[in-house]
C-alpha cells in the first residue's frame, strides 16, 4: 500500500508521517505534498488510492484537488484532515465523494489513538469515518 | 441638483457601510481579546506555575490539554465568523446552508431553516468579491428573521427570474411593521451593498405575514474584478 | 451627465473599498487560522504525548510556557491589527505614534519616524468613526512609505491651516514616478475614504523629493454619528 500525505504544514506533515508508520504496517510507502497541485500530480505519478489531505492549502484547497482526483480515479479512499470543525464541512466533502468512494474527515485536534484509527478505518476496511467531534446541528 | 442629492446620499450610506465594516474587523479583535488571548495568558500562568516544580503527572497534562481544546474550539469559531470559510471552499449554497445553521441554533429558539436553489448553481460563477457580497446581505436579512422576526421558518430562495439571479430570504414571523423606524443600519448597509454592485434591494412585509428580502441582479453580471488583479489608475 | 458618472465612479470605488476591508477581515482570519490555531493544535498534541508518561519533569513545563508565549506574541499582533487600540485608548498622536513603531520596526530597515503636531488635540475632538478613517489613511500611507520608498525619515505632521485640519504624511525616500501606475489599489482607497467623509486627498512627490500624502478637513467637522446612536429611515 502507498498512502499519500498532502498537507501545507511541514510540521504537520511528519506527525502524519509518524501515525501512518505506526498504524498501517502494511503500508511500504509514505508520499509528500505541499499542496494540491503537486497532489494531483503525484497521486497520478503513483496512482496512489489512499491519501490524507488538508482542506486549506494555499494555491489549490483540498476540496478543489479532491474533485481532480476523484474524476481521475473515482475508487481512491481520501481521509481528509482538518481544522474546521463545522458539520458543513463534512457534508460539503460528502456531496463531492463518488459513489462507493470510502472517506473520512478528522481534525487536527484528535488523538494519536483516533487518528490511527481513523487510519485504518479507511484505508484497511474501506469504510467511512467522520470525526466525533464534530459539530452536529 | 437631484444627481447631488443622490452622489450625496449614496456617499453617506457608503460612509456607513464602512463604519460597520471597521466595527465588525475591531469585534474580531475584541472578541480575540477577550477570550483567545485571556484564555491563552491563563495558560500560560498555569504551565510557569507547573514548572517551578520537579515534576508533574502525566494526568495533570492531560487535563491541560483538554483545557487547551476549548480555547481551540472558541477560537474555531472567530475564524469561521471572519471569514465565509464553507462558502469559498465549497460554494454559495454550501455557504449559506451553514449560515442558516449556525444563526437557527445560536438563536435558541426552535426554527426550522431551508436553502432551494433552482439556479442550477448560477451564482457560483459570479465572481468571488460579488458573492461574498451577496451573501453579507442573506446574512443579516438571516440574522434579523432570527434576532427580530419570531418566525417558526426561513426559507432562502435563489432562481432565475428572466434573466436576473433573484435571491429571497423569507421568513413567516411577526413582519417588519411592529419595529422598523427605530434602528435601520442593518436594513441600509445591506441596501447600500446592493447598491455598490448594481442590484436592486427590497424588503417587504409578505401579504401572509412574515418579511421578505429580495435582491436582484443580472444572471450575467461580469465577475467583480478583485483588487489584487486590478491594473492601471 | 456629469453628476451621474462622477456617482457612478463613487460607486465604483466604494465597492474597491469594501471589498479591500472584507478581505482584510478574511485575512485575519487566515493568519488566525496559519498561524496561532496551527500553533495551538500542535501544543495541545504535545500536551497529550507527555500526558502519557508517568511523571513531566518541572525543566520540560518552563519549555511549554516559553513556546506558548511566542504564540500569544503572534496572536497580540494580530489583534492590534484588527483594532487601533491605542488609537482608541490614548488618542489620535499616541496611536500614530505607536503605528510608527510598528511599521519602521517590520520593514527591517533603520526608518527614524517623528510626529508632529501643533492642532493642540484637534482630532481628538472629532467623532470616532472619523478618527479612525483618518487613522487608516495615514496607516496606508506609512505602509506605502515603508514597502515602497526606501526612505531614512517618516514624518507625521498634524497642522491648522486657517479652518482646516492638516494631516500630511512626508517620506523622503525614492518617490513615487518610480513605480506609481502598476497597482494603486491602496493610494484609490486611500482617496475614497477621504472623499466618503468628505475629506481632500492628495498624494505628490515633493520637490526636494521623497512622497507626501495630504488629507484637509474642516477643522469643526461635525463628530461623524455612529451607527448604533443612528436613528430615523
Ligand atoms: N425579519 C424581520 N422581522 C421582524 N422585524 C424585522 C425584521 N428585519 C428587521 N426588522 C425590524 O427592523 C428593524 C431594523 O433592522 P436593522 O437590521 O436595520 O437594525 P437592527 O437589526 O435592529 O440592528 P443592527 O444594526 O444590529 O442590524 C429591526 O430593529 C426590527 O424591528
Ligand atoms: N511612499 C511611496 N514611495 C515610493 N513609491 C510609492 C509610495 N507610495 C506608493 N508608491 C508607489 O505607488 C504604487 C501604488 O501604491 P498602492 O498603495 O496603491 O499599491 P501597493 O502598495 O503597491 O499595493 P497595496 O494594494 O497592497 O497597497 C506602489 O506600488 C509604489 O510603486
Ligand atoms: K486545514
Ligand atoms: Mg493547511
Ligand atoms: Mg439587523
Ligand atoms: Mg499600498
Amino acid at each position: 500500500m502507498k498512502v499519500l500525505i498532502v498537507e501545507d504544514d511541514s510540521v504537520h506533515r511528519s506527525y502524519l508521517k509518524e501515525a501512518i508508520e505506526a498504524a498501517l504496517p502494511e503500508c511500504e510507502m509514505v508520499i509528500e505534498a505541499a499542496h494540491g497541485h503537486d497532489g494531483e500530480r503525484l497521486s497520478r505519478e503513483h496512482n496512489c488510492l489512499h491519501l490524507v489531505m488538508d482542506l486549506q492549502m494555499p494555491r489549490r484547497t483540498g476540496v478543489e484537488a479532491a474533485r481532480v482526483i476523484w474524476s481521475e480515479r473515482p475508487e481512491t479512499a481520501i481521509l481528509f484532515w482538518s481544522n474546521y470543525a463545522d458539520e458543513a464541512y463534512v457534508r460539503g466533502v460528502s456531496r463531492i465523494v463518488p459513489e462507493g468512494a470510502a472517506y473520512g474527515y478528522i481534525l487536527k485536534s484528535a488523538s494519536e489513538d483516533r487518528l490511527r484509527l481513523a487510519l485504518r478505518s479507511i484505508f484497511i476496511e474501506n469504510q467511512c469515518v467522520i470525526d466525533r467531534e464534530i459539530r452536529t446541528v | 441638483a437631484e444627481a447631488r442629492a443622490r452622489e450625496e446620499g449614496l456617499r453617506e450610506s457608503a460612509q456607513k457601510l464602512t463604519e460597520a465594516l471597521e466595527r465588525e474587523r475591531q469585534r474580531i479583535g475584541m472578541d480575540l481579546h477577550d477570550e483567545t488571548l485571556a484564555d491563552l495568558t491563563r495558560f500560560a500562568r498555569r504551565l510557569e506555575r507547573l514548572g517551578e516544580r520537579e515534576t508533574v503527572s502525566g494526568e495533570a497534562m492531560k487535563q491541560l490539554a483538554g483545557d487547551l481544546h476549548s480555547s481551540i474550539r472558541g477560537l474555531r469559531r472567530i475564524i469561521d465568523d471572519a471569514r465565509p470559510n464553507v462558502l469559498q471552499l465549497f460554494g454559495f449554497v454550501e455557504g449559506i446552508e451553514n449560515l442558516l445553521e449556525n444563526s437557527a441554533r445560536d438563536g435558541g429558539l426552535a426554527i426550522a431553516t431551508r436553502i432551494r436553489d433552482t439556479t442550477g448553481g448560477r451564482i457560483d460563477r459570479l465572481g468571488e468579491p460579488l458573492k461574498v457580497a451577496l451573501f453579507r446581505i442573506v446574512q443579516e436579512a438571516v440574522n434579523n428573521a432570527v434576532h427580530h422576526g419570531r418566525p417558526s421558518e426561513i426559507l432562502v430562495e435563489l432562481s432565475l427570474v428572466g434573466d436576473r439571479i433573484r435571491i429571497a430570504v423569507r421568513d413567516n414571523g411577526i413582519g417588519l411593521s411592529v419595529g422598523v423606524g427605530k434602528r435601520v443600519s442593518g436594513i441600509n448597509n445591506m441596501r447600500t451593498r446592493a447598491r455598490l454592485v448594481s442590484a436592486s434591494f427590497r424588503i417587504e412585509e409578505s401579504d401572509r405575514g412574515g418579511t421578505t428580502v429580495i435582491v436582484e441582479l443580472p444572471a450575467g453580471a461580469a465577475p467583480v474584478a478583485s483588487l489584487s488583479s486590478a491594473t492601471g489608475a
